[in-house]
């Protein structure tokens, strides 16, 4: 379904998709999508407070538009966004969230986009650290529960296992409450996903800088409900945006063109 | 000071005691507080509680008030079983509201005045009257100035008890008492916490309020208006009645050891 | 004291000296130069940003913030009162089981994190997807979604009112103790009912003894708000932090957000104080026993 | 009262019925019930997740947030209650610079939130990342890096610390107020200088009013401690939250950590108990007026 | 009840007044309540102050110990001016410290016996001898025992105020003050705030400690022990000594118009 080669007519296509989503959903018009806006350019606020904008809420507009349904993206703190999934408080989550093992005894993820982690600290920090390696014996900032917490986790036990110091690991609350350390040289360096850390450092006017090269890429997906009906309309939905290029638009209008993917994948399997 | 402008507490009509003890026993804990006690006070009758302290007689007043419960034995006002009502040949307790209704006639005053301290002397008297007998407000306001008037106060309706003496305090606590139109007055030692000075206009009510016929047990030391104003006087010791008696002849000659280690003990002490 | 010579005969009185308090002169001029300083770095160190803080200052999204923030804490202290109010009062009761309960709801509200209590109210459709009204054990009259109606505003005032009255339930049982047994005995005396005497006589006279505690409270609620950003509500404080996540401008916003703390705290410490002048006067005997011997004198 | 015929004359007396409060029974049902169904659904719904509770309960990372939460607690009580009763006595003072001083200390930390107050500690460094140990405006004597100087612990301390010194400040200028005036003047008759009246006679006295507040603010404190893991301070709550950050089991780590707080509260509210209990013994007039009127009675 | 064991309380040996009182003037905001008072006291007399309710006899009392600071005049105790010292031609207030220590040499008795609630009778007494003469304990006891015995009170060394009657808590606070050995002792109305019962046994102390020699100034009330006890007695009335002499004289031909007024009113109330 949906699956041609030519772009078909929206107004089609979206009848198609839409058909596929459950009675109940369809009856109630939208669906609930949950992110965190303190995250830019991924998810933030818009200037009047309220508007959730970013790079998740541009995609999951042009989603929306391609099931004919609206996706109704809502503030939620980052931990407390698969929660919410579980209780069914919201149907889906974007907030860059990494497809990870774990997590996918919880959810299931339509992947949409992959990258890796970049460090970034104070331009006028002495050695700067280029890669995970090199971070023995320093203090890192990162927020809680992300990818980014394990990867520095792993690269201390490593250094301790080479007989260097440990990497003194800070884990905050939020990137804010990380970035904060770094600014108060409390952490040399914080890790994030490679777009949030360009980002920062392009809107701080060379306070800080991007270390070394980005590492270890992941794919990010939406977040559903494990075995959730939304599953498979959503991933046709992102495939027919990358079919007709505003997929590609929206990336280059933020300037991550690097992250894009080819086609939409279920838990990292292509779709059938 | 006192200008008795009307008298509307008369004795009420009531064949028999208007206060009616019969064999209560309290006490509290393992200590026998009142031993099977017996106080008949007759209609318009002045009766006067004598005794050391702890001999039980703040106790008695509080018993014949609910403000205590009794372990044994009957208490009627008024001819009123207090505390209890009789159905199918059992005696239940009364309910909360029946325990109020049944306080309203009997008007006490405390020691320590006990004044709503904020409350104004004329909010103090018709407090009771406007919420629980759902006088009308002006009628209930009339009648506290009148009654301010009778205790010498009317000129301080507005003074809060923390603007009053001690004395004056006592006088609007009577007042108050009074605006419920009770039965009976009980005191419980009303002038104990003044000034000696102060003393005098507090007694100087009661003495008018006795001789306007109100039924009145009074708690007190002051042997002085035992004597003047008292018509029985009766002695406890160690929660039981010991001497009871007309009080000319009690206080004069007492027969009782105690009563008379008591009265010369009292005595000594006003000289 | 050595007895000394007899003290002279009258004579002119000797002129009186000046008394000098070396000690406390350098406390207060430590004290000047402390707060001189502080004010001093406050106005002329950069990282402060003063300018931002300005321009954000009264920007429709912080003051947006403020109006959420003050309406929570509005809502939340009269559910905290009301609820505080009959769980205090039921604590007091010789009926054990009252009691109890009024204590094993003290006991917990007080004793967990208005954190974890306003997560347990945000996830409450975790746990409980449905609501249902009816008889426990017995039948059902009506289902809701837990989602519906518990939304993040509801879950807010839930958890934030709930856990307000456990600390109002203490607050009003110490203040219903310490109203003197005989004004209550008066009231019984005059044949007045149970809720009169605790309406008319025992709360009236316990406000002095309510209005601090109440005060501070009510000025801790107000900052305990920003606990709810946890569920995403945007009141004051988590209006900023959205703010300078995205901006960078960390200190600035949080100064900004803490003035308008300050100034709502003060607004509501001068209105404590007025309350708190206001039943001083007509009842606290302690201050005014001068005062009250001096018109006693007088009228005597 | 209606006086109605004359009483019974003496006869045996009537038996006495059962006193039936219907009202209140149905109230003691109700709270039964909800109590019942409430325990009913704690333990009989999955979600709750018990088994992850009991794993993790007394898990070491779980103990060590706890141990953390009491050593914070603990050390900045202590700060709490030593500024805070010198803070609190200052505010007392006749002199204005040091009476004002003390208001302004109490207003700037009880009107910002300590989330904030946490945050400027913490990222002290970014506004003054050289802290001068001098005379203001005048030589400096030594240097120190902030972040040497205030370590994220000692940021937490400081922020705490200061933040519950405030709210003691007003404990005990409320308790030292409370001694009777007499109390005081009794002691200078005797000779005695202001600090030893303030040790030996005003304090010991104002501990039943000081004890139920201060153990209020400890058990608040407890929780507050909870603010601290935006220093990336690993308390009990913190501890609970990295896990459940990683496995999902959010609901069940809530409950553990919150299970600690209930036992650690509990264990604080015995203490409190007990020590009011000790004071009031000893001075509460009001309570055992009736059992002193008894000794007095026999001994006299 | 009183074993006078030890006579340690004898007038010193000053030449002069005890206590000297010189054109002493104290206001409270408008009010003037002392009005250039004059008061000596020789050692050994004891002397009443009467005066009706609001007269500025505590105030007067009050400044002598500097509870309350004098707006003009002097005073003078033992010899030694209260509350300043002479430097160089000029008076300088005295430190918090040397006030301290002038008021070790006067005792002070309350009206409302102002024991400290949280210690026994025996620490009360011994709280001051020990934490501010740096007496040793065991010295401190051995003392405090005797006043407490003096007073009649020796059984009662282990118990707090809550445990003692008002009476009693009076006596342990006079064997208080006298434990600091003072000069003079000042009473202000001692025995007011007692049960008529109890107001015997507090009388029969001070009455013993006059009979030992000691120095007093006492504000009452009680007629009659100023009649027994008194050398002198002054009658203050609006901050002023309307009268003053023997106290044989005084209280039976009272020459002022007011002292007249206030001693029949006194007396009637103790009839
Ligand atoms: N601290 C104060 N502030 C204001 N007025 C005061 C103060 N102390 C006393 N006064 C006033 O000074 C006057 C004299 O008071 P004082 O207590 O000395 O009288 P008194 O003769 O001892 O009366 P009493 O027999 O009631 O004790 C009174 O009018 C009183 O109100
Ligand atoms: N609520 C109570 N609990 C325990 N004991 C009590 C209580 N009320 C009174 N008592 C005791 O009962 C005895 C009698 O007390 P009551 O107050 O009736 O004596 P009283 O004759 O009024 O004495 P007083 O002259 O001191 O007022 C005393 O020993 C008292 O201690
Ligand atoms: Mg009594
Ligand atoms: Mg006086």
């Amino acid at each position: 379904q949906g699956d041609s080669d030519e772009p078909a007519p929206a107004g089609s296509a979206a009848t198609d998709l839409t058909a596929m989503l459950p009675d109940d959903v369809v009856d109630r018009g939208y669906i609930t999508v949950a992110g965190d806006a303190s995250y830019p350019p991924i998810g933030f606020m818009d200037d009047d407070g309220t508007t959730m904008v970013g790079l998740d809420a541009d995609i999951a507009k042009a989603i929306g538009e391609a099931l004919g349904i609206e996706l109704r993206k809502e503030n939620a703190s980052f931990d407390s966004i698969i929660p919410g999934i579980q209780g069914g408080k919201y149907d889906a989550g974007m907030s860059w969230i990494n497809d990870t093992e774990e997590r996918r005894a919880i959810v299931d993820f339509i992947d949409y986009s992959q990258d890796g982690s970049s460090m970034f600290g104070l331009a006028s920090l002495a050695e700067k650290p280029a890669s995970l390696e090199e971070l023995c014996g320093r203090s890192v900032a990162v927020q809680k529960g992300t990818a980014q917490q394990t990867d520095v986790e792993t690269a201390s036990t490593a250094c301790e296992e080479a007989g260097d110091p440990a990497v003194d690991l800070q884990v905050y609350p939020d990137q804010t409450a990380a970035n904060l350390a770094v600014k108060s040289e409390r952490a040399e360096v914080s890790i994030a996903d490679m777009p949030v850390a360009a980002w920062q450092v392009s809107e701080t006017d060379g306070e800080f800088e991007l270390f070394g090269e980005p590492y270890g890429e992941v794919m990010h997906g939406v977040a559903v409900l494990k075995g959730s009906e939304l599953a498979e309309p959503i991933a046709r939905a992102l495939e027919q945006i990358m079919e007709d290029g505003t997929y590609e638009s929206i990336l280059d209008e933020w300037g991550m063109s690097d992250a894009a993917i080819d086609a939409p994948l279920i838990n990292g399997e292509p779709l059938s | 000071m006192s200008t008795t402008t009307t008298t509307t507490t008369t004795a009420r009509a009531v064949s028999g005691p208007m206060v009616d003890v019969r064999e209560v026993r309290k006490h509290f804990g393992h200590i026998e507080v009142l031993k099977s006690v017996d106080l008949a006070v007759q209609p318009g009758e002045v009766c006067c509680l004598l005794g050391r302290s702890g001999s039980g007689k703040s106790t008695l007043l509080r018993c014949i008030n609910q403000l205590e419960s009794i372990d044994a034995g009957e208490i009627f006002v008024a001819g009123e079983r207090i505390g209890y009502e009789e159905k199918r040949g059992k005696l239940h307790p009364l309910s909360d509201r029946a325990v109020a209704r049944q306080r309203r006639s009997i008007g006490m005053v405390f020691q320590r005045f006990n004044l709503f301290s904020h409350m104004t002397a004329l909010d103090n008297i018709i407090e009771s009257p406007t919420g629980v007998l759902r006088t009308s407000r002006s009628t209930a306001k009339a009648r506290a100035l009148e009654l301010l008037d009778r205790v010498g106060l009317a000129d301080r309706a507005d003074h809060y008890p923390r603007q009053l003496s001690g004395g004056q305090q006592q006088r609007v606590a009577i007042a108050r008492a009074l605006a419920m139109d009770p039965a009976v007055m009980l005191f419980d030692e009303p002038t104990s916490a003044l000034d000696p000075e102060l003393v005098g206009d507090v007694l100087g009510v009661m003495r008018d309020l006795a001789a306007d016929g109100m039924t009145m047990v009074v708690v007190t030391h002051e042997i002085g208006f035992a004597r003047e104003v008292a018509d029985t006087v009766v002695f406890l010791d160690g929660g039981e009645v010991v001497e009871r008696g007309a009080a000319s002849e009690v206080l004069t000659a007492p027969e009782h050891a105690s009563t008379q280690a008591f009265l010369s003990r009292v005595l000594r002490e006003e000289a | 004291m050595t007895t000394t010579a007899p003290p002279p005969t009258r004579s002119a009185p000797l002129p009186v000296a000046r008394q000098r308090h070396y000690g406390r002169w350098v406390v207060v001029v430590v004290l000047v130069a402390v707060g001189g300083f502080v004010t001093f770095s406050l106005v002329t160190n950069p990282r402060f940003g003063w300018p931002v803080v300005f321009e954000w200052f009264t920007s429709e999204r912080i003051l947006s913030g403020l109006l959420n923030t003050l309406e929570l804490t509005l809502i939340s202290m009269v559910i905290g009162v009301v609820l505080g109010g009959v769980v205090g009062i039921m604590r007091l009761s010789t009926n054990p089981v009252i009691a109890g309960a009024s204590w094993a709801f003290v006991w917990f509200f007080r004793g967990t994190p208005v954190f974890v209590q306003l997560l347990f109210w945000g996830s409450i459709s975790a746990l409980y997807p449905v609501i249902v009204l009816g008889v426990p054990f017995g039948p059902s009259f009506a289902e809701f979604s837990a989602n519906d109606l518990i939304t993040p505003f509801a879950a807010a005032i839930l958890g934030l009112g709930l856990n307000e009255a456990a600390y109002m339930a203490e607050i009003v049982r110490a203040g219903v103790r310490s109203v003197d047994e005989g004004q209550r005995e008066a009231a019984a005396a005059l044949g007045m009912g149970r809720a009169r005497i605790m309406w008319r006589v025992v709360l009236p006279q316990a406000m002095p003894v309510l209005i601090p505690p109440t005060g501070n409270e009510l000025i801790g609620l107000l900052k305990t708000t920003s606990m709810v950003a946890v569920l995403a509500f945007p009141e004051l404080l988590y209006s900023a932090q959205l703010i300078y996540a995205v901006n960078y401008q960390t200190i600035p916003l949080l100064i900004t957000a803490s003035l308008w703390y300050l100034i709502v705290t003060s607004v509501l410490s001068i209105g404590q104080y007025v309350l708190e002048r206001h039943y001083g006067r007509s009842f606290s005997a302690r201050v005014s026993r001068k005062k009250t011997a001096a018109m006693i004198g007088h009228a005597a």
